[in-house]
């Protein structure tokens, strides 16, 4: 057990995976020497070499292309895309050729590789580092989304994406990469991959959410004293239908939390499987807190970003329908 | 005896035989799309000769990452025509689950990897396949096709930048066919194909590639040169697409047809009379070769056509190694019917 | 007054926006010699020659990066993309510059260029001629999606997305390409953006439809007697909310069709819609009849798309419900 | 009199002048960061005489897309400081109304376009503008700088094919600082920059852009090829990035420093050192101009910090002409605050 942040559970998980498997290969843009802009990456070119720890060119449709070819022919490639706004340019590789492999092929190549890449706002990026492109990911069967909330939950995801014979796109949440701590054990394990994990327990509503706004929500519920559950989805793709659906039913009253633009965010897909599954369950509407339907801004980002304020007022909202 | 440098008589004549097997396959695909058997088809007639070079060069070991035009190059590979047909049909037997479309193969068996539509997309995955067997200690290099369209992709520029950068045994081979649907090459680029290398500090070279014989002298220097671990290579081999682009293509829109089925400059037809006058055939062998490949290709069809299609309910298969519970949802509600 | 289709309403459409605005260039592959693979484009090079109607190399990030270009600089482009599956390469120059140009230079720039691609399947045509992604460019704030179900609406659309002064992808559902005549008006019409159109009057339900499936479900409901109201989206970003939300509560029974995939498919940001503002006029589960989260299969595709029994039996679902 | 060439004097003094502002601005401004004046910055230092060169020969009417790193081009081509600090501090005055990171300027009526953040997405965009520049005969040529790590991207590749295929007037300025944040060009390539318009048919030229004199001397044969509608042409200018590649880099993890400011080999001094070498200049000049410089910045930014940031609700601006009912509501719901 170690008192660590995301950066240092990701950076020692990537390490050991490097130490107990020779077919994983790091790649992307500054991750060797530099060890990526973030750090997530550090060290790892002076323990395992160049082979291994590959700076690549800056062409991101090369470096997912690349990894995906290794990822069909032997290898566990984990390639990073230097952020999340910068994965566009490999976009058709992603979904013409990754998420379909597996398919295409009836089932004799698939692409196990993970792709790494630091999402969301918070760090006065503007328009193109801050950008939450979840949604892109999970409108697309073939791939496998994930997003860590914590130190705790990044090692165990990367764990389980790791095993999986499937491509896994990693979201992490920039703004979380060093502002929370956790006990992390130093045992290796798994979080499994398409279970969500309720935070905290509470009869009156039910919030659900993931990645960057896990924290923000909790805060505000606590602070506010809410007699909410908290649902912190982790993986996006596939969702954790039944636990989406069980709160619905609990408590009658959901708001989705997120900071990617509302219009086809993850909480529609939320919001549409309630409204299958739970209409009469529902005591009021399911409220949507997002980012909103517009670029990135770069002054009044904190205008932007989902808070305690926003959330709040749809919380009575619901409570008070 | 060597029909010319290292090619031997009866490597001729079993190139020239993949030949007559690639065009009658072909004509015959064509027919059967027409009568609705097969569902579309990109003929590969006209570009036989350095697809069949290519896979006479390759090494069984090698990797190749083939394209949607490629027919004359697994036959000569060595693929058998029912697995083709099986493709082409989309029936229980494809290897592939009748997943894709026609002509888009994957036999993994025969060292190919998978053809996709999305052109040039496939050239990525060469570097990071020829990275991984490098890696990995696997003998062969690995070898890729596509067309000179294809070359205007960012696809194209990122496999061939990367492949030069990380060094990696990659050959590249455009077949440039004069056109991309209507566009003539000399409307897709202002370089010569074989040069845009120069970019990445990858050679190049242009070779006839309706041209048995020049084909594969000119791919002598390139598979020498990866093979020796000097790293990427960019062969442009010149032929001609002789028939539409695709079966749902109307060439007569932009363009005359320089070269027909049999004509004298048909690279089937070129090699024919090179071998004819070098006394390795005679005309008797011609008319039986064509007439048991007629037969070959005829029976093949018929019995392959005879096999059903897959399982309905096998579309939710191979998303993921394990359905989640989307698919598996999905495919209880689909019951089988539309 | 003519009796055509919907290639031939569009083909007579930008021939006569080429014919009154000299700023209008049509590019893309094979739109000028070959007059487009589906035609929709025959003619117009005869007619105004190479250098308003451009035959590009074989790029997509090419085409559409110089088309924004010269939208920025006075032009009106419609670029053409071969198929909708082949727009992934220029996924970066559609999200990163296109939807942002007007935002991010406060208004000092912006990009009114027509970006026009057949989609769906129904033809073949496998993983790569068949797929409906419109889910990627509704979740992308500062462009605007529209797809016509007919021939009119094809010529209302066009127009409409001419006057704009921001970027529109125009979705051309291929199936209908041919198989529906209608009488359209020779002179120059609007079909309002933003603005669903109801097909029909109904009662007991309202189905929400758009593009391809549209003939699919008014010949189903008519074949079936549904007295089903049913409602064209026809714009997809900004979507017709009022004339959702008033389906919602007139019938309080609702219906998605659509041959996009399910998973965040356009049905979830209806399902949402609804679930935040007609909650209580909900008398059933509101249901997505859609393509399946997987890649579109070759064999077997009139399994994919949804059709006649897929429907009737969310329909019987909902009345019985 | 000339101090080399067709350079005056009194164009020489002026470079250095705007040469000494843009570092002493970019110095201010990177203090202005530590102090969270300024949210962030990409230093120009070292880079600055090819910028300068690029700003002399361009005429008003020519079009430049500008990068991130271009502090320098700006200055020399007219832009006022107090609109550089608005965007930098993204303060109501900035004419982008503070929607980006600082150094993403658009000065549209300088001629300059909009700069973006995704490395090369903006060179596609150069082509059509150029196309639409000659469709509707307006004069001028098309520029476009960029980084070395550009020229891997797949937006570098489709600019210059696209540009070479349509014959435009575009002219490539690759500014070679060595490095692509912590990737060195040797990596980042194995071919030379310059060399890289042989895929494309384009004619290309290295200069030392280092050196004022032979940025000039190189340029000119580019502008001249270009303006004369020969086509595209492509310049790599080498030079070095002085300090670290962002505010949030950290160079020390993966170089030593090969130039620091005012060291001999620092651009600006080489200039300083010619010119008091030939007389143009004495150091009471060096000093005076260094400290009205100083003096200059430190006001402006004073100034243009007291401007307060745009009104909140503005962020809902421009999304779209006019804004849908989704950012309408939006804005509403917002009510100001977080
Ligand atoms: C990315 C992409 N864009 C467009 C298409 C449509 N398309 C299919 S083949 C083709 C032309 C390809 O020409 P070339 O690369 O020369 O190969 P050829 O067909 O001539 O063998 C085009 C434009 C596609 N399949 N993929
Ligand atoms: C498409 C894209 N990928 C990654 C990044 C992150 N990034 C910002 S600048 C940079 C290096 C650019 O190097 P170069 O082009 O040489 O320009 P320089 O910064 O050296 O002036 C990288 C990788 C980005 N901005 N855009
Ligand atoms: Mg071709
Ligand atoms: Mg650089």
């Amino acid at each position: 057990m170690a008192l660590i942040n995301m950066v240092q559970s990701l950076n020692k998980t990537l390490e050991e995976l490097m130490g107990k498997d020779e077919r994983v290969i790091v790649l992307g843009e500054d991750v060797g020497r530099d060890g990526g802009v973030f750090r997530v990456t550090d060290n790892l070119l002076n323990k395992y070499g160049d082979e291994r720890v590959i700076d690549t060119p800056l062409n991101e449709l090369a470096i997912v292309g690349m990894a995906a070819g290794m990822a069909m022919y032997g290898l566990k490639p984990i390639a990073e895309v230097q952020f999340q706004d910068y994965i566009f340019p490999a976009f058709d590789q992603i979904v013409n050729n990754i998420a379909k492999m597996r398919y295409r092929t009836g089932g004799r190549f698939n692409v196990p590789l993970i792709l790494r890449t630091p999402y969301g706002g918070g760090v006065r990026g503007g328009l193109y580092h801050s950008q939450s492109g979840e949604s892109y990911f999970v409108h697309t069967a073939g791939l496998t989304v994930v997003t860590p909330s914590n130190p705790f939950d990044a090692r165990g995801l990367l764990v389980s994406a790791y095993k999986k014979n499937d491509p896994v796109i990693f979201l992490e949440p920039k703004r979380l990469y060093r502002s929370i701590k956790a006990e992390v054990p130093d045992d290796m394990f798994e979080v499994d991959i398409g279970k969500a994990a309720k935070l905290k327990e509470g009869d009156d509503l039910s919030i659900i959410t993931y990645g960057s706004m896990v924290p923000t929500v909790m805060t505000t519920v606590e602070k506010n004293n809410v007699n909410a559950e908290v649902i912190d989805l982790r993986t996006l793709l596939p969702m954790d239908v039944d636990a989406i659906v069980q709160a619905a039913k609990k408590t009658g009253r959901v708001i989705v939390v997120h900071e990617a633009p509302r219009t086809l965010g993850v909480g529609a897909e939320i919001s549409a499987l309630i409204a299958e599954r739970a209409i009469d369950s529902l005591l009021a509407p399911i409220l949507r807190v997002t980012g909103y339907d517009i670029p990135f801004p770069y002054t009044h980002e904190e205008l932007y970003l989902p808070g305690e304020k926003r959330i709040m007022s749809a919380v009575n909202r619901v409570l008070a329908y | 005896m060597a029909i010319a440098g290292n090619l031997s008589n009866e490597q001729a004549i079993q190139a020239y035989k993949n030949a007559v097997i690639a065009r009658t396959l072909d004509i015959k695909i064509i027919s059967a799309q027409r009568q609705g058997i097969i569902g579309f088809h990109v003929p590969a007639q006209g570009q036989e000769m350095i697809q069949i070079a290519i896979a006479m060069m390759a090494d069984n070991d090698d990797l190749i990452f083939a394209y949607y035009r490629d027919l004359a190059l697994y036959i000569q590979r060595g693929v058998p025509l029912s697995l083709i047909f099986d493709q082409m049909l989309g029936n229980s037997n494809d290897l592939q689950k009748g997943r894709q479309m026609p002509d888009h193969f994957s036999f993994k068996e025969f060292n190919f990897s998978s053809v996709q539509s999305p052109v040039g997309s496939h050239l990525p995955l060469t570097v990071g396949a020829a990275y991984a067997r490098r890696y990995t200690k696997k003998k062969g290099i690995v070898i890729t096709t596509f067309g000179d369209g294809a070359t205007s992709t960012s696809d194209f520029h990122a496999a061939l930048h990367m492949a030069s950068v990380f060094n990696l045994p990659v050959l590249f081979i455009c077949e440039n066919n004069g056109w991309a649907i209507s566009v003539p090459t000399s409307k897709q680029t202002k370089a010569e194909i074989y040069k845009k290398g120069t970019a990445y500090g990858i050679p190049g070279k242009r070779v006839d590639g309706n041209d048995l014989i020049a084909s594969l002298a000119g791919l002598q220097e390139a598979f020498d040169y990866v093979r020796a671990g000097k790293g990427p290579y960019l062969v442009e081999a010149l032929t001609y697409r002789m028939g539409p682009h695709s079966t749902s293509d109307d060439p007569k829109k932009y363009r005359v047809d320089e070269i027909t089925d049999g004509s004298e400059n048909d690279p089937i037809r070129r090699l024919e009379n090179l071998m004819l006058k070098m006394g390795v055939i005679d005309s008797s062998f011609i008319q039986s070769t064509k007439a048991s490949a007629k037969e070959e290709v005829d029976k093949m069809l018929e019995e392959r056509m005879s096999i059903p299609p897959p399982e309905s309910s096998s579309i939710f298969d191979d998303v993921y190694e394990e359905p989640s519970w989307i698919q598996e949802e999905e495919r209880r509600d689909s019951d089988g019917s539309d």
